[in-house]
């Protein structure tokens, strides 16, 4: 079978860098199980609702709150469009009324995490990172370096960042610049 | 009124400094005049003394809302330069640098041209070839220009990055000796002092408020301190351009943004030309003082308010300091804005209007300054004899109807992209 | 040695290693390098901007104008440092700027001598020259003034420093770190907002810090400071200055993290920029003291009062032995009493005939003698102040009586004190001017996001300044919804005549006949003199505006901190006006200057903008090719064999192709998917050609148009199901034909269903090419890639191995040419399938260099064409207009100009001789002169391999009439002039049976 | 900074969006064939001083057109809508 080469493949070294001692920020990869666009127009919920169904979901959410299921975690990215992570193959919804994407190859997942999370996020983007601003399973589309990413906050200091993939590797260094003075480690394997 | 000469200042200095005169006098408006230019700055006044030098019209006012210089003429980074390929720009811009060339003699008033010499940077082979194609149409009209590769802009200009860390690297870059810099508020000043010395009067704290209609026909202006009347009316008023032609019931091709200007500390030479970052809108040159000079991009959003936001200065430092490593400890001193006429091809308007008796100037863009004497010169010209001179030709309203875009940038139409 | 043995906020068992000139300084951890200067009796700092005057320390904070150094050394080595607000460490090395050979014998002080000649505006009269036409005079004068000017140097070295941006959030903002900021924190904090305090000092305190050790507002500060680090909420930034107020209630902020070091500390920044998004902000900056104006009171030995202070309590250096003190206001008896105390001999000369008792007795106690009703007229003395010269003056300042010479080695001014305005002034707000307080203030409008307080707002006393403070700090939490127990301010303390003002308006001491005994400044840096402001009236730079500009003031590094009221006040005395009726000039950020490196944080180098990689990048850079940059993309430009150049390499890969097969990487071109039901519909409508007939499974050719007409772009769409339809771009135009079409169905077209979404990270694409492609493809896919199964122009879905990827028949090489698209993980393991099993049919890679050549062969247009100014006609693709639909650009395409028959349209070029030309070059008629703007240019040049010649793709007036002429190709700036004979633009195979075949 | 309220995302740096235009032209009809009104809306412009109602683009963000009116001499704003849901 042939590999999925990750965009960060060259990156992913596992590793310590910047001053000795604790880390502050650890940075790692995910391979996504799967990534969807789900699309629709007026009627998008009720046309969603069988792959929604098939998710697990009851609902199209909310803006800024990822909906997490033991198989997928949407994401409602626009009023009319759900980005979803799921290893079901939702290409068979695909209709008149629901236009389906698969994306599994346009993100990169970064892993953030550590006690510096948040304060490095704060240097990346102008938002209101803190605790009580960021919850657990809130997310924010916004851009870090000049590029547009979903932050999606999966505990209180761990971050899943979707970058897209050409871009990925060159958003990896920018992290990796930031994260050097707090103390940085790098695994290959999240 | 006095002469300027190394002699008048030093009989000056004898007695003193107690004997100047006025630069320009503070006359009471007659009530009637032949032309009347609403707003006093470089284009304003430029068009008001070539009025009355080469066309003989000296019952002319220049009718100012604030003090005479204070717009934008006072807020550019005073780059001169005529490196312009379009038909209808290339030699409008030429015919600026020919007259920047001998200002200070003709003014008697030094504006201090100085030719250091503009470069602009290519990063690409597709930009070296767009500058090969400038270079060539600068050439082939007259104009001087160079094209250099890597290794000469490295001799020339060793301070920037030349290093693999470069996120752009440099592959050469379009040079033009005769470009260079300018004292901007000497130019204002200069022309001020030349045009009253042949008549005009300059009318400042006098904002227009409307104008007198004869018909169908404008012919003259109330003003915040009353009304004026002239034969003919002539807008100079860049970045509200579309406010005053509104009250004439005009609707133009152009939106107002607000373009920032940088200052850092002085410092002792560093920047001897005038250097262009091809890879984002970006420039610097050094003043005499020794202030490095920055100018960067538009804050993208219509804007009358004369000050700039953040972003603009993030990127423009961000640009600096990609350019030229070792700038990264020199502190940036001051910030501010000008605001634009920004129109939708890029290229100005010096034009009779569709409405009898007014006519306008304006829609710089960001090229105001450096076509002052070009642009009041070619308006006077314009005014005096009722039809457009070759060099500003293209430069009407109904080009856009025509189709006739003179688009520097090939950007189409946006305001804000040029 | 001017330090005291006791006393001072320093710790004197830190001793530091500071030197200045190669001196060694007496320094203590506390001190300023300014601190140490004055302990260490350096009289002469710097040298002025203009006359190269001897300068020393005048102040104690960031308006210094004269103590401005060069700070450490190499590439760390920083200029126009201001040594009062440079906190001494150990291993400091300073020198001085500005003065050539040296500090002390500077050549530059000659201009000194000519000063009544380098009167304002003399550039402006001089130098003008005697030739017409020419500026060359200016510019042999101009080099000399431009390397006198310009004060320290910088260096050219690369910063090694990191630097860092942070975003904070906060309900309240407090800006400045003195008792009212104190107070406005400690409310905001008690009452639950989310309170950044900062200060620019290193300690928090501002004013109270100069008030001697042990003084009652000592307890005050501990007690406050000890309760603001109790509460959570508050965060403190020391060593922080809000240098700029901008739209939205964000504030930019410089916090100097490893300044007070002599090199950063492993992994640690230099400076952190703080973009600062506050609900509210209290201004709480105080208020800088004005100097007095009378001759020579730019001496090195003349200071501010406040900052002599300052050095004295805080720094425990006695600036002066001998100490005449010249005042308008009362904040001065403070400093006589305690300068007398400790062991000066003080003499106070109040230009106030009747100054109050409570002042009076203060200095009366410690042994002060008071001269009330009298002003310095001179200083004496050259690089330090000797003695000065006093008279009884009347009630405008002028000499009403002898006058007499008095030893001094210190002249302490004080002429009232302005408030810091600047960040409020900065949001586009005048000032309105305080008759009483003589200053200009602030307004007070409750609405708004920035609130003064405190001596920043002309607070008269100490409890108005707690007051204040406290007051606005509530209001400001209450604006974010805090609603927790402020309490009670934190009760004043007792404090002596240094918070009360009573200030009179006269500011100059002058002779009895109005004029001055001597050189009189008003901005000390760039050396303008009340005589300038005389000479700028006499000449009518009578605004502002035009007083600042034509003499300079105002204009130097400290921004007219000091010098902006005093020459407003001449110019009201000299037009008869009251100062605010002559106005004030507008404030720009920054506050004090600002690194450069501070505000670009991490953005530098390769940082400067993201880079964009294809999925297959590594696998190029692995493999020997040379990259180009393509807008954010890295592409392979060529693969050098051996030793190879550009020019021998693509020749080469260019060849290959035409003969037996070639890949490039094409993962670059934009691609969209265009999804619903009405897809057909919207492309329909921003393509120039129709789209309702295109089957599934089949792709076309397509161009767009602006609205004005002009081409956009081109590329293929493919038909890949019923509602579903993949769109390409070029590489330059990704973005912006998807923010376009997100735009027309966002708002003009919201009733079509459709979605477009960006899938250009999503797939990898290899361009496979040459006649070799099918039978290299056919053995790696299980695919029927026949001529009937796939024709050209259409798609088929396919494996490569056990990969699922999409197969384009398309050509733009103008060969049997497909376009492979793969999910994007699978691109590089795909590109090494086909390189593998290419081996057996001589398959190479080629980059964009040989891509270019081919296209050109073709007559293919891209970027070079497509630049913006051309129509569909221009490049000879009128045909694929239709005319039975409206689509983007239809009308205005139809606009005169556009449609002149006589426009440069494309054609092609073969080029005589061996070199070919440059693109860029512009085409003659054979024999008409080269001038002008030419009749047309070459867009994009190549050798043809398959041709064995040189051409180029040109625009030519009314070209498509003029095959078989002969034209000029002239490349002035190359210096070269060549012939070409106009040629179709589809130079190779014009039939297209190899891409068909 | 100008901080825009995206109905999607909520309070943003203006660096998240990019500037469109004027929002109060409107696009001619598409059948259209006058060449004026659609000059008019390519390049004429009313350009107020004061209250302007104008697209942005969340680019970094949410993707979605706004619309939001903001005056040109303050920078404040006053409303902002998702530009499909904004009434003609």
């Amino acid at each position: 079978m042939a590999e999925v080469l990750s965009a960060l493949s060259k990156k992913l070294v596992s590793g310590h860098y910047g001053p000795a001692g604790d880390a502050g920020i650890r940075l790692s990869g995910r391979r996504l199980r799967g990534l969807w666009q789900l699309a629709g127009w007026a009627n998008f919920e009720t046309a969603a609702a069988s792959a929604l169904e098939a998710l697990g979901l009851s609902t199209i959410g909310t803006f800024q709150s990822a909906q997490a299921t033991q198989i997928a975690c949407a994401w409602r990215i626009a009023p009319d469009k759900l980005l979803v992570e799921s290893a079901h193959d939702l290409g068979a919804f695909n209709s008149q009324d629901l236009a389906v994407l698969n994306l599994s190859h346009a993100r990169e997942a970064i892993i953030l995490s550590g006690p510096a999370a948040r304060d490095l996020l704060s240097q990346l983007i102008a938002i209101d990172v803190s605790p009580a601003a960021f919850r657990r399973g809130a997310f924010l589309q916004t851009g870090i370096h000049h590029v547009g990413v979903l932050i999606h906050c999966v505990e209180e200091t761990d971050f899943e960042i979707l970058v897209p993939t050409t871009w990925a590797e060159s958003g990896w260094e920018v992290l990796l610049e930031n994260a050097l003075p707090f103390g940085l480690e790098v695994h290959s394997n999240a | 009124m006095t002469h300027y000469s190394a002699l008048s200042v030093l009989r000056n200095a004898l007695s003193g400094n107690r004997s100047w005169g006025r630069a320009w006098r503070d006359p009471d408006p007659k009530p009637s005049y032949d032309v009347l230019i609403v707003g006093g700055g470089g284009h304003g006044l430029a068009t008001a003394y070539y009025l009355a030098k080469e066309h003989g019209i000296k019952n002319v006012a220049v009718v100012e809302k604030g003090w005479l210089g204070g717009g934008n003429t006072g807020r550019n980074t005073t780059i001169v330069r005529s490196n312009y390929m379009m038909p209808g720009n290339t030699m409008f811009y030429e015919r600026s640098m020919r007259l920047w060339e001998n200002l200070s003699q003709d003014l008697n008033f030094n504006v201090m041209i100085s030719q250091r010499g503009q470069y602009n940077l290519c990063h690409s082979p597709a930009q070296m070839d767009a500058a090969r194609r400038r270079g060539n149409i600068m050439r082939a009209n007259g104009i001087d220009a160079e094209l250099f590769d890597r290794e000469e802009v490295r001799r020339r200009l060793p301070y920037l990055d030349y290093s693999q860390a470069a996120r752009f690297p440099i592959h050469g870059a379009i040079f033009q000796g005769r470009a260079g810099t300018a004292r901007h508020d000497a130019v204002a000043w200069g022309y001020a002092r030349g045009a009253d010395r042949h008549g005009v009067d300059i009318l400042q704290q006098r904002e227009v408020t409307g104008y007198l209609w004869d018909g169908g026909r404008i012919c003259g202006v109330r003003t915040s301190r009353g009304d004026i009347r002239a034969a003919k009316v002539a807008l100079c008023v860049a970045g509200h351009s579309g406010h005053l032609a509104q009250m004439a019931g005009l609707r133009l091709p152009i939106e107002t943004h607000s373009l920032q200007a940088f200052v850092t500390e002085p410092y002792k030479p560093l920047v001897d030309t005038v250097v262009s970052f091809g890879a984002a809108h970006f420039y610097i040159s050094q003043s005499d003082k020794g202030g490095l000079v920055l100018g960067g991009d538009l804050d993208m959003y219509n804007s009358y308010a004369q000050r700039g936001g953040l972003p603009i200065v993030e990127h423009t430092l961000a640009s600096a300091k990609a350019l030229m490593p070792c700038v990264s400890r020199l502190k940036l001193l001051r910030h501010w804005a000008g605001v634009m006429d920004m129109s939708m091809d890029g290229s100005p308007f010096i034009t009779k209007t569709p409405v009898d008796g007014l006519y306008l100037n304006g829609g710089w863009c960001y090229g105001g300054f450096k076509a002052t004497p070009a642009s009041g010169w070619c308006f006077a010209w314009t005014i005096a004899k009722d039809q457009p001179h070759e060099d500003n030709r293209e430069f009407t309203l109904d080009r856009f109807e025509r189709g006739y875009q003179i688009d520097e940038k090939g950007m189409g139409p946006q305001p804000n992209a040029h | 040695m001017r330090r005291l043995n006791a006393g001072g906020r320093i710790d004197r068992t830190k001793p530091l290693s500071v030197t200045f000139e190669g001196r060694a300084l007496p320094a203590y951890q506390g001190d300023t390098l300014a601190s140490a200067m004055l302990a260490g009796s350096v009289s002469l700092a710097g040298r002025s901007f203009k006359y190269h005057r001897p300068r020393g320390v005048f102040s104690a904070g960031v308006e210094e104008p004269g103590a401005l150094v060069h700070l450490r050394e190499g590439d760390r080595h920083e200029p126009n440092v201001r040594a009062t607000t440079t906190e001494a460490f150990d291993g400091l090395v300073s020198t001085a700027q500005n003065a050539w050979p040296s500090l002390t014998a500077d050549i530059g002080a000659m201009n000194n001598i000519l000063s009544p000649v380098l009167s304002a505006g003399f550039y402006y009269k001089t130098f003008i020259g005697p030739f017409r036409n020419s500026t060359r005079f200016w510019m042999m004068c101009e080099a000399f003034i431009r390397k006198a000017a310009g004060m320290g140097r910088a260096t050219t070295l690369e910063d090694p420093d990191r630097y860092e941006k942070r975003n904070a959030f906060c309900d309240v903002l407090v800006i400045g770190g003195g008792a009212a900021g104190l107070s406005a924190a400690l409310a905001a904090g008690r009452a639950g907002a989310q309170v950044i305090l900062v200060e620019q000092d290193f300690e928090l305190g501002g004013a109270i810090l100069s008030d001697p050790v042990g003084a009652p507002g000592d307890a005050w500060l501990s007690r406050v400071k000890e309760e603001l680090a109790s509460l959570p909420n508050v965060r403190i930034l020391l060593r922080t200055t809000a240098f700029g107020a901008y739209d939205g209630g964000t504030y930019g902020l410089v916090e100097r993290v490893s300044d007070h070091l002599k090199t950063p500390q492993s992994g640690q920044i230099r400076q952190r920029y703080w973009l600062v998004h506050a609900g509210r902000a209290v201004l709480a900056t105080g208020a800088l003291e004005r100097p007095l104006v009378f001759a020579g009171n730019d001496r090195p030995g003349v200071m501010l009062a406040g900052a002599v202070r300052t050095y004295l309590n805080r720094f425990a250096v006695l600036a002066g032995q001998n100490v005449l003190l010249a005042t308008n206001n009362d904040t001065a008896y403070s400093t006589a009493a305690e300068l007398s105390r400790a062991g000066a001999f003080v003499t106070l000369a109040d230009l106030r005939a009747d100054p109050p008792d409570d002042a009076l007795a203060i200095a009366k106690d410690a042994g002060v003698t008071v001269l009330t009703g009298h002003g310095v007229l001179k200083a004496i003395g050259r690089k330090r102040v000797t003695s000065a010269v006093i008279t009884p003056v009347d009630e405008r300042g002028r000499a009403a009586g002898s006058t007499r010479k008095v030893p001094a080695d210190l002249i302490a001014m004080s002429g009232g004190w302005s408030p810091v305005v600047h960040l409020w002034s900065q949001l586009y707000r005048k000032p309105q001017y305080d008759a009483h307080a003589v200053c200009f203030v602030p307004c007070q409008e409750s609405e708004h996001h920035l609130q003064p307080a405190g001596t920043a707002f002309a607070a008269a006393t100490l409890d108005e300044v707690i007051a204040q403070g406290f007051n606005r700090g509530i209001e400001a939490a209450r604006a974010s919804g805090s609603t927790g127990e402020a309490g009670d301010p934190p009760p004043p303390f007792e404090a002596g005549p240094f918070w009360q003002k009573n200030q009179s308006p006269v500011w100059a001491t002058r002779k009895a006949d109005g004029s001055l005994a001597g050189k009189a400044f008003v901005d000390f840096q760039h050396d303008v003199q009340l005589s300038d402001i005389d000479q700028a009236h006499l000449e009518g730079y009578v605004s502002v505006e035009h007083l600042k500009r034509y003499t300079t003031t105002g204009m130097a590094t400290d921004q007219g901190k000091l010098s902006n009221v005093n020459a407003l006040a001449r110019m009201a005395e000299l037009r008869g006006l009251s100062i605010p009726d002559v106005g004030t000039t507008t404030f720009r950020p920054p506050y004090t200057p600002v690194s450069i490196g501070a505000i670009v944080g991490h953005e530098h180098g390769r940082h400067f903008r993201p880079t964009r990689l294809s999925p297959i990048h590594h696998w190029h850079m692995d493999n020997g090719a040379r990259m180009t940059e393509a807008g954010a993309w890295m592409r392979p430009w060529f693969y050098p064999q051996a030793d190879e150049d550009l020019q021998a390499a693509y020749i080469r890969e260019a060849a290959h192709v035409r003969q037996n097969v070639g890949m490039i990487d094409v993962s670059t071109l934009g691609k969209i998917a265009v999804q619903g039901p009405d897809a057909a519909e919207f492309l329909n409508r921003v393509y120039v050609n129709g789209w309702k007939t295109l089957a599934i499974g089949r792709l076309r050719y397509g161009a767009m148009l602006r609205e004005d007409g002009f081409v956009m772009d081109d590329g293929a769409t493919a038909r890949l199901g019923e509602w579903d339809y993949f769109m390409s771009t070029t590489t330059a135009n990704a973005a912006k034909v998807l923010a376009f079409s997100e735009h027309l169905l966002q708002t003009a077209w919201k009733d079509l269903k459709v979605h477009v979404t960006s899938v250009t990270d999503q797939w990898a694409a290899i361009a496979l090419a040459g006649p070799s492609s099918r039978a290299l493809l056919n053995s790696v896919t299980d695919a029927d890639l026949s001529r009937e199964a796939l024709p050209n122009n259409h798609v088929t879905r396919a494996h490569i191995g056990d990969v699922a990827v999409r197969v384009h028949r398309m050509s733009y090489s103008g060969e049997l040419a497909y376009e492979i698209y793969i999910p994007a993980g699978y691109g590089q393991h795909v590109w090494e399938t086909l390189h593998a099993a290419g081996q057996a049919h001589n398959l190479k890679p080629y980059g964009t260099e040989a891509m270019g050549a081919l296209r050109i062969e073709k007559g293919h247009v891209a970027g070079p064409e497509i630049e913006g100014r051309t129509t569909l006609k221009d490049l000879g693709l009128e045909g694929l207009a239709s005319s039975k639909k409206p689509f983007v650009g239809s009308v205005l395409r139809k606009r005169p100009v556009l449609t002149d028959p006589d426009r440069p349209t494309l054609i092609g070029l073969e080029i005589e001789g061996d070199g070919g030309a440059k693109p860029g070059s512009l085409l003659f008629q054979a024999k008409a002169e080269a001038k002008g703007h030419g009749e047309g240019w070459v867009s994009s040049t190549t050798y043809s391999p398959a041709l064995g010649k040189n051409i180029a793709l040109a625009f030519l007036k009314n070209g498509k009439a003029r095959l078989g002429e002969t034209v000029r190709v002239v490349n002035f700036v190359g210096g070269e002039t060549l012939s070409a004979r106009v040629v179709s633009h589809h130079f190779f195979d014009p039939e297209g049976e190899r891409q068909n075949g | 900074m100008i901080r825009i309220n995206c109905p999607v995302c909520g309070l943003r740096n203006e660096t998240e969006f990019t500037y469109g235009a004027d929002a109060t032209v409107n696009r001619p009809a598409l059948d259209e064939q006058e060449t004026g009104p659609w000059l008019d809306y390519v390049f004429n412009r009313d350009n107020p001083r004061g209250w302007h109602k104008e697209y942005w683009h969340h680019v970094q963000g949410c993707r979605q057109w706004l619309v939001l009116e903001r005056n040109t001499l303050t920078h404040e704003i006053r409303g902002c809508r998702l530009a499909r849901e904004a009434g003609e």
